[in-house]
């Protein structure tokens, strides 16, 4: 690999990370919309950044030193995942470092040092958040290593870009297993991302939090650290999901043409995403947690139809 | 004899060195005690060295040792497996060595003889040694008992406790019976070998019904050693009440002993591999792991969560060895190859985290006497370095980046990915499921550390002792240190570990991993690298950059710093330790989810301000297995008593009846 | 030839001195240097044997096998003097028995082991009937020594117990004279051993099964086989312990002697028969049913005295099993067997003396906390228990080994049977020994003056055996397999 | 075969070995103690006098010693000392309940066809000519076990002990015209101590139990065990 491929896929890193607060923010704006209002501006989430940034952090007497090393370790380990993933090139050298199932388990990483850090306080409400956070995660993953692993059979790697590129060149297919895939990953992503219908970022009702819950006692920049992670996390998933399984338009020679061309197609799909989630969290209430499991199994029964569907229909036995 | 050969006699005389020191004089000066320690760090030392040569040596070496049986002496042979299996008991006899001067001492002012302490701990490694090293069916098996019996003695070291008892008698109780099936499994091969040394049942030429039921004796036996579910229920019993270090080696290393013996049995001797073999290993791996996480998360006492988590991690290292016979059975030799060096290595990796949960474990019980979590909190102030070392063992255990518990099962998902390789498509729709049923292991046991992390070095202090805990002595630190090191080593450096252990198949199988490693020491890609690679040092290295340069940034553009205030209180009174979530509370949600997987016996008793919460989870296995068949035994034994009425008339007419019966028979 | 007598007929005068001997604690001593002198003799006979070969004379017969037995019998004969010395003192000390009974019992002690001895040297199978009948009433009175009910009511099951088996053993030898007759040339010669195994195959088949099944019955009540077991743990458990420990050592090994002796005979007559192996089959039958008998019997027992005796019963069964098999390897394993089991159960017996001394009952449930009352003894019978259930480096699982590779070799299905058995008597043992040993110590509860020598000497030479067996005892054994089974091993 | 083909001595022999098992069908019948006790003593005397009879018709002298043996010690010797104890333990009026009498009986009979058909595979061989008293002796054994198992009083299953050995000698007799010397000299012996032992031990159990009834020898059990336990259990 070149150094320019190394530099660029350094670039998109940077412009995934800073593109993150961007998507949550239209998320934000088209939901108001849609419920008749006129919503937060785009640049919100960056003003908030940077406020938080210039207040000091307040921190509780019990809190430990893993308390205020956690935020750095979430945020760090969630955008290392992010530069993981193809957002306007396909072929990057970062595919090298680590493949898929290195994102999910960054991802777990992260989500380990946010659970301890809700849990550091020692007050109600983070244990309580970080008990739940585990419950969802814990049921969510095999559902989303599963629809990985269908594609990744499929594809016959577990590298991301290589997934990319082989779904992108193999000429259009109606393929049972995608479809059921796709689904289980949209529901996992709702539920990692902790959006409606599983989690609320906008309540303020501690008893029904989860994510909230764990980060309550967070403040100044590592409050901000940890939202910045949450977008972050919102948007891999949307890149996931957009360009895994419509990897139209993704940039698969390094030509500028091609480069911007995949920047506008991400873009497009993002926001055509970022519109769906809209809409369905307005249209969804938040379901009790007891609810979550349920929702949660459908996510794995896709998966595995998915998978068994690849084996049985695609391949043969 | 080859040197490394002698590095390993050796280390079993300094053991038996070790083991008379301990019996004779164990509790009477610390002078002796502390040279007892390093006689056992030095058979570590031996040990480890010993294998490490075996691993970089062609081929096996053998000599025959002046005892056992006339037609049939002791050999002894050290090869690539064995030598691997030497490694886990050299690290953690290292440890051990380390952490044991300042965690006995206790003991020595308690009832308890430090003698049998000792004098056991010695045999009891010796006799892991020789299994591993033991190349006839006898002196394997001598090794094998001389293992669970001198365990049986450390378990049953506090025995004034009726509990510590019990799961001794228990723990005995399973290994004689497990001992038993696999001497059965050998008798088989014997009787198609002619002999009971290895070679013999190497050439054993065996019926497929025949190596199926031999294979069935030999993953009971060594899967009850192993605790492998449902034969489980005996192990989270019987490990915590050792003393802390003991637990460790029997957590950490005996179970990769009986690792040993099923790879030996299955994979050398018996040879001829049938793939209905790799699916039954793989679904009695998967249920195990998944079942161990789910039990583990249920637990309060840290011992015992430590020791289900062991029951997962076995399930796990068995979830490999299932797939390595899936596809060599298949004929997918290089895939067979893969997913046994996982199984390989994820069982290394448990010897070290393991051992190194155990010993910090031991570390919290030796500052504040409490083993329930419930009673703990707010340790990580108290004890920052065991708490440093436990974070870096529960990030391990719970198989995550950059840590060498991730890399292992990262292989393993590399190796169940190959399943399209498959003809069969059962086997095809089979092991992918077995992978998610991995992946849900990962995601309970993380929630179970978080869980056991969260309540014990978290929040506040829920008890007297645990707030009044001092940091432990800096030999049981290093100890500690040593085995966190460890872990990290290996999570980050997996290719050269690999080109070690590619001496186990290249010896078994004659062909190796040369793929795995072919990348150079940075990139570790075990089918290709377009397929999948990882590179874990750069992955660490891009954690510390983005997290180092977040927080350079933010010190370094002057932002105001931190100020301390009291939590959030809801504007209530202040929180206290009281109102913080117990772990019981943590795991009530999976609990709920999971609920038939368990017998909860959940109530609220009294009334009013004494009120209180009872919650006892137990594990279904008894009521099932265990629980029936003592009750049959009984049963029969009650039956049988009428042959013994007390008269003597009727004992007359029994020798009548005999006689009459036998004359009727020869006529 | 002298040493032959020393060995013999040391304990015959020994008896008459001790019962005219008025002196008590002279006689303990007394008793000891009998014994000694007795083992003198024995191992000069085992090294005349194993030099010069076995050698027959007017009425005696030697051999490697039985040359063994006298052996291991004087040897255990001595250590159980050596244990009984202070025992019986404690036991006269606490007032269980008066002087005169003490008498009778070191005259006794010698009666008995005169009679084994005679069992086992003579070469005439009438006199070995003789003497195993004498071996009866020679303890009978032991067994009764104490006078309580349940002394009295076990020694009259004994009595009459034995007393049937042996008349019909006697029947057996009857019809075992009456085949030879008519075989030999010289009728008179009818119940010498030697003639009788040189002729064995001219004696009549029926006339011999018929002899075999009597003899079976009758000196397998002695053995202890179910269902003819029910005098042993009655035996064992009433009578004095040195006694329980020579019963389940010695008497129950020279039984078993008798029955291997007239197995050769039987089938040595059977040979070319449609059913030559019917001896093997009838003992391997009874062998299996005692062992898994006793094996349960051993989850009820309150007693623990009568708790070992079952163990007893279960090791004979597994010694008659394996002789019943036959084939070399099945012999030197029972051989085996025998030594480890013989030395291993009496070191048992002589911990569980002194157990029932320290807690002042046999009563499973009243001995607690040994360990931690008088470790020696609470180690001594531990270890000796972990001996007795197999587990290596003791010999016992050296010879289990052999046991379940012969049966894997002959009867592969068979083994899922012992291996069945031996777990269920593990379990029975453990499950009793457990809380005896371990456990906090029961107030009030002292140590008591106790001489683990014989302990010490038994398991150290059991666990000897189960790491390497020396050269000169395998030679030993393989002659004696030789003997038994027709065909060397090494 | 004919009886007419033996000579008297030998046709004696026979009715004599008929008399013996006669007395002990007497014997299992019998009630009473003392009757027992002389009915036993008959039938040693009958077992000697077969054996003296052998003795005359075989013309082995070493047959004569025996017989001799079996008077003093069947016939006179023991009876006697019975006599004495039962005096001693003032059983004479003492009559033996026993349960279902014809049907022990019945059991005797059956006994008696049963040995005569094990026996007959040798009766077949052309041995011995007094060979069929086998089937005799092995009855009279088998009915002395019979009796033991049958009666509940101690001294009465001393007799049907004794009795056995009787059989034995029958046997011995019979079929081998009679052991080597010192085996006789040896069984005599044995059955001598036995004899004198059972006289220590009506005593010992007369007072522990106060009482020969060997049913109540009972204490050393495993079942008695159960029933404590299901008293727990309740």
């Amino acid at each position: 690999m070149s150094a320019a491929s190394w530099l660029l896929a350094l670039l998109q890193a940077l412009l995934f990370i800073a593109a993150a607060p961007l998507l949550a923010a239209w998320v934000k704006r088209v939901k108001s919309r849609l419920q008749n209002r006129r919503g937060p501006a785009l640049l919100q989430p960056y003003r908030d950044l940077r406020k938080l940034f210039a207040k000091e952090s307040v921190v509780a007497h019990t809190a430990s030193p893993l308390f205020r090393a956690a935020p750095y370790v979430v945020f760090a380990a969630t955008c290392l995942a992010a530069a993981l993933i193809p957002l306007v090139a396909a072929q990057l050298p970062t595919a090298a470092v680590a493949d898929v199932i290195v994102l999910v388990g960054l991802l777990g990483l992260a989500r380990f040092f946010l659970a301890l850090a809700g849990m550091d306080v020692g007050t109600a409400f983070g244990g309580m958040g970080s008990s739940r956070e585990m419950l969802v995660s814990g049921l969510a993953e095999p559902a989303l290593l599963l629809a990985v692993f269908t594609l990744a059979m499929s594809a016959h790697t577990t590298n991301l870009a290589s997934v990319i590129d082989y779904v992108g060149r193999a000429d259009f297919a109606l393929r049972p297993s995608f479809m059921f895939a796709f689904g289980a990953m949209l529901l996992v992503a709702v539920a990692e991302t902790g959006r409606v219908p599983v989690d609320n970022p906008a309540t303020h009702l501690e008893l029904t939090m989860i994510h909230e819950a764990m980060i309550l006692e967070y403040s100044g920049r590592h409050l901000a650290l940890m939202e910045w992670a949450a977008q972050l996390k919102l948007m891999i998933y949307g890149v996931l999901v957009a360009n895994v399984f419509f990897p139209w338009g993704i940039a698969t020679e390094l030509t500028p043409a091609a480069l911007g061309m995949g920047l506008l197609a991400v873009t497009a799909k993002l926001a055509l995403l970022g519109i769906a989630l809209a809409l369905s969290e307005t249209v969804l209430a938040k379901m009790r947690l007891f609810r979550a499991p349920l929702y949660l199994n459908v996510a794995f029964l896709l998966a595995l139809l998915g998978l068994l569907s690849h084996v049985i229909l695609e391949v043969g036995a | 004899m080859a040197i490394h050969l002698q590095f390993a006699l050796g280390s079993i005389l300094t053991l038996l060195a070790a083991a008379l020191l301990g019996f004779t004089c164990g509790q009477h000066s610390s002078r002796l005690r502390r040279l007892y320690f390093v006689l056992i760090g030095v058979a570590g030392v031996l040990a480890l060295l010993a294998g490490l040569g075996a691993l970089n040596t062609a081929g096996p070496v053998s000599v025959e040792l002046p005892f056992g049986l006339p037609w049939l002496p002791w050999q002894v042979r050290l090869d690539a497996l064995s030598g691997f299996f030497l490694l886990p008991i050299g690290l953690v006899s290292i440890a051990v060595s380390l952490y044991g001067p300042g965690y006995v001492r206790e003991f020595a002012h308690g009832g308890d003889p430090l003698a049998v302490l000792g004098g056991f701990t010695g045999l009891f490694i010796i006799g892991m040694s020789l299994v591993v090293l033991a190349d006839d069916a006898f002196l394997f098996m001598v090794a094998w008992e001389l293992m669970s019996v001198s365990s049986y003695f450390l378990v049953a070291f506090q025995h004034e406790q009726a509990a510590n008892r019990r799961a001794a008698f228990l723990y005995l109780l399973m290994a004689h019976i497990g001992g038993l099936s696999i001497l059965l499994g050998y008798g088989v091969l014997a009787g198609f070998g002619h002999g009971f040394d290895f070679d013999s049942l190497r050439t054993a030429e065996l019926s497929p019904l025949w190596a199926t039921v031999a294979f069935g004796l030999a993953f009971l036996g060594f899967g009850m050693k192993a605790g492998l579910v449902p034969l489980h229920a005996w192990l989270p019993e019987a490990h915590p009440v050792a003393p802390s270090h003991i637990s460790a080696m029997m957590s950490g290393v005996m179970l990769k002993v009986a690792v040993y013996g099923f790879i030996r049995f299955v994979f050398d001797l018996i040879g001829t591999l049938q793939w209905g073999w790799g699916v039954a290993v793989l679904a009695v791996g998967s249920v195990s792991a998944v079942m161990g996480a789910l039990y583990a998360l249920q637990q309060n006492d840290i011992k015992r969560l430590l020791a289900y988590s062991s029951v997962e991690n076995i399930g796990i290292v068995f979830i490999g060895l299932g797939l390595s016979l899936v596809f060599l059975s298949s004929g997918h030799h290089l895939l067979g190859v893969l997913a046994l060096v996982a199984a390989l290595y994820h069982a290394l990796n448990h010897a070290l985290f393991k051992s190194l949960l155990f010993l910090g474990a031991g570390a919290v019980l030796h500052a504040s006497h409490e083993r329930d979590m419930e009673h703990m909190g707010g340790l990580l102030r108290r004890m920052p370095w065991t708490g440093l070392f436990f974070l870096i063992g529960c990030i391990s255990i719970s198989a995550l980046p950059p840590f060498n518990g991730f890399v292992s099962e990262w292989l393993t998902f590399q190796a169940a990915l190959q399943a399209w390789h498959l003809e069969s498509g059962v086997l095809r729709s089979l092991v992918p499921i077995a992978a998610a049923m991995l992946a849900l292991t990962g995601a309970l046991a993380a929630a179970g550390f978080v869980k056991a992390y969260g309540v014990a070095f978290l929040g506040q202090a829920r008890s007297r002792h645990v707030r009044r805990a001092r940091e432990v002595s800096p030999g049981m630190l290093a100890a500690q240190a040593w085995l966190a090191l460890l872990c990290l080593l290996l999570g980050i450096l997996p290719v050269p570990v690999i080109n070690l252990i590619d001496a186990v198949p290249v010896q078994l199988f004659g062909s190796g991993l040369e793929q795995a490693t072919a990348h150079g020491w940075l990139w570790l890609t075990p089918i290709a690298p377009e397929t999948a690679s990882y590179s874990p040092l750069l992955v660490l290295l891009a954690l510390a950059l983005v997290g180092g340069g977040a927080y350079w940034l933010l010190k370094r553009f002057g932002l105001p710093g931190t100020r301390r205030a009291d939590a959030w209180d809801c504007g209530f009174s202040a929180p206290d330790a009281r109102m913080q979530y117990t772990g019981t509370a943590f795991s009530q949600p999976m609990r709920r989810v999971f609920r038939p997987l368990f017998r909860i016996d959940e109530a609220v008793d009294g009334e009013g301000e004494g009120r209180r919460y009872r919650l006892q989870v137990s594990d279904r296995a008894w009521a099932l297995l265990y629980a029936p068949v003592a009750s049959g035994v009984q049963r029969a034994a009650r039956r049988i008593t009428w042959l013994q009425s007390g008269s003597v008339r009727a004992y007359l007419g029994w020798s009548l009846a005999t006689l009459l019966a036998l004359l009727w028979v020869i006529s | 030839m002298n040493a032959l007598l020393l060995t013999v007929f040391t304990p015959a005068v020994g008896a008459v001195l001790l019962a005219l001997l008025p002196s008590l604690p002279l006689a303990g001593w007394l008793n000891i240097l009998l014994s000694t002198l007795s083992l003198a003799g024995a191992v000069g006979l085992a090294l005349d044997v194993l030099a010069g070969g076995p050698f027959t004379t007017a009425n005696f017969h030697i051999d490697a096998f039985n040359v063994y037995l006298v052996v291991l019998t004087a040897f255990i004969g001595v250590t159980t003097s050596i244990f009984s010395r202070p025992y019986m003192r404690h036991v006269c000390d606490s007032g269980r028995v008066t002087h005169r009974h003490m008498r009778l019992y070191h005259a006794m002690f010698q009666g008995f082991m005169f009679t084994m001895l005679l069992a086992l040297t003579t070469d005439n199978l009438g006199v070995m009937w003789v003497a195993v009948e004498g071996a009866t009433l020679a303890t009978v009175l032991l067994v009764s020594l104490y006078r309580t009910p349940e002394a009295v009511e076990a020694a009259w099951k004994y009595f009459i117990l034995c007393g049937v088996g042996i008349a019909q053993a006697l029947f057996g030898t009857v019809l075992l004279y009456f085949a030879a007759q008519h075989a030999l040339a010289d009728p008179a010669s009818g119940l010498t051993w030697t003639v009788l195994y040189a002729h064995a195959g001219e004696l009549h088949p029926t006339v011999m099964s018929i002899a075999f099944v009597f003899l079976l019955v009758g000196y397998g009540t002695k053995v202890g086989l179910v269902p003819l077991h029910n005098w042993l743990p009655d035996a064992h458990s009433e009578g004095p312990t040195p006694m329980s420990a020579v019963l389940s050592g010695l008497l129950l090994n020279v039984a078993l002697y008798a029955v291997v002796r007239l197995k050769m005979l039987t089938d040595g007559a059977l040979a070319g028969g449609d059913d030559a192996q019917l001896a093997g089959h009838l003992m391997m039958g009874f062998g299996l049913v005692s062992f898994l008998v006793a094996g349960l019997f051993l989850h009820r027992q309150r007693d623990i005295k009568r708790m070992f005796s079952y163990s007893s019963i279960e090791h004979m069964g597994l010694i008659t099993f394996a002789f019943g098999i036959g084939g070399p390897l099945a012999t030197f394993g029972a051989l085996l067997h025998m030594l480890v089991h013989s030395l291993t159960k009496s070191a048992i017996f002589v911990t569980v003396g002194h157990a029932t001394h320290i807690a002042g009952t046999q009563t499973i449930d009243h001995i607690r906390g040994l360990i931690r009352t008088q470790p020696a003894v609470g180690w001594g019978l531990l270890l000796g228990v972990v001996a007795i259930a197999g587990f290596p480096p003791f010999g016992v699982f050296t010879s289990e080994f052999l046991l379940l590779s012969a049966t894997m070799q002959s009867w592969p299905w068979l083994t899922v049977a012992l291996l069945v058995g031996l777990a269920v008597a593990f379990a029975g043992l453990f499950r009793h020994l457990h809380p005896m040993v371990y456990g906090a110590r029961p107030e009030g509860q002292i140590p008591v003056s106790a001489n683990m020598l014989p302990v010490m000497l038994h398991l150290g030479l059991v666990l000897w055996l189960g790491l390497s067996i020396p050269d000169f005892l395998s030679r030993w054994l393989d002659q004696a397999t030789q003997l038994i089974a027709g065909s060397h091993l090494l | 075969m004919n009886l007419l083909h033996l000579t008297l001595t030998e046709q004696a022999v026979f009715v004599l070995a008929a008399l013996v098992l006669f007395t002990s069908f007497a014997l299992l019948a019998q009630a009473r103690l003392l009757a027992a006790v002389h009915a036993f003593a008959w039938q040693g005397a009958l077992v000697a006098a077969a054996t003296a009879l052998m003795a005359a018709a075989g013309g082995e002298s070493h047959l004569y010693l025996s017989a001799a043996l079996t008077l003093g010690l069947k016939a006179i010797l023991i009876p006697w000392m019975l006599h004495r104890l039962i005096r001693r333990l003032a059983l004479e009026r003492h009559v033996e309940s026993m349960t279902h009498p014809a049907l022990v009986t019945m059991a005797g009979a059956a006994i008696v066809i049963f040995c005569y058909w094990v026996v007959l595979p040798i009766a077949r061989l052309e041995l011995a000519a007094t060979r069929n008293i086998l089937a005799i002796s092995l009855s009279v054994v088998l009915l002395g076990l019979l009796m033991m198992v049958a009666r509940r009083q101690a001294v009465s299953q001393v007799i049907g002990f004794m009795s056995m050995e009787n059989g034995l000698f029958l046997a011995a007799v019979a079929a081998t015209s009679g052991m080597p010397l010192v085996v006789e000299l040896g069984v005599a012996f044995d059955v001598l101590v036995a004899a004198v032992l059972f006289g220590v031990f009506f005593l010992q159990i007369r007072d522990s139990i106060d009482s020969l009834d060997v049913d109540r020898l009972n204490r050393l059990t495993e079942t008695e065990l159960e029933a404590a336990e299901q008293e727990g259990e309740r």
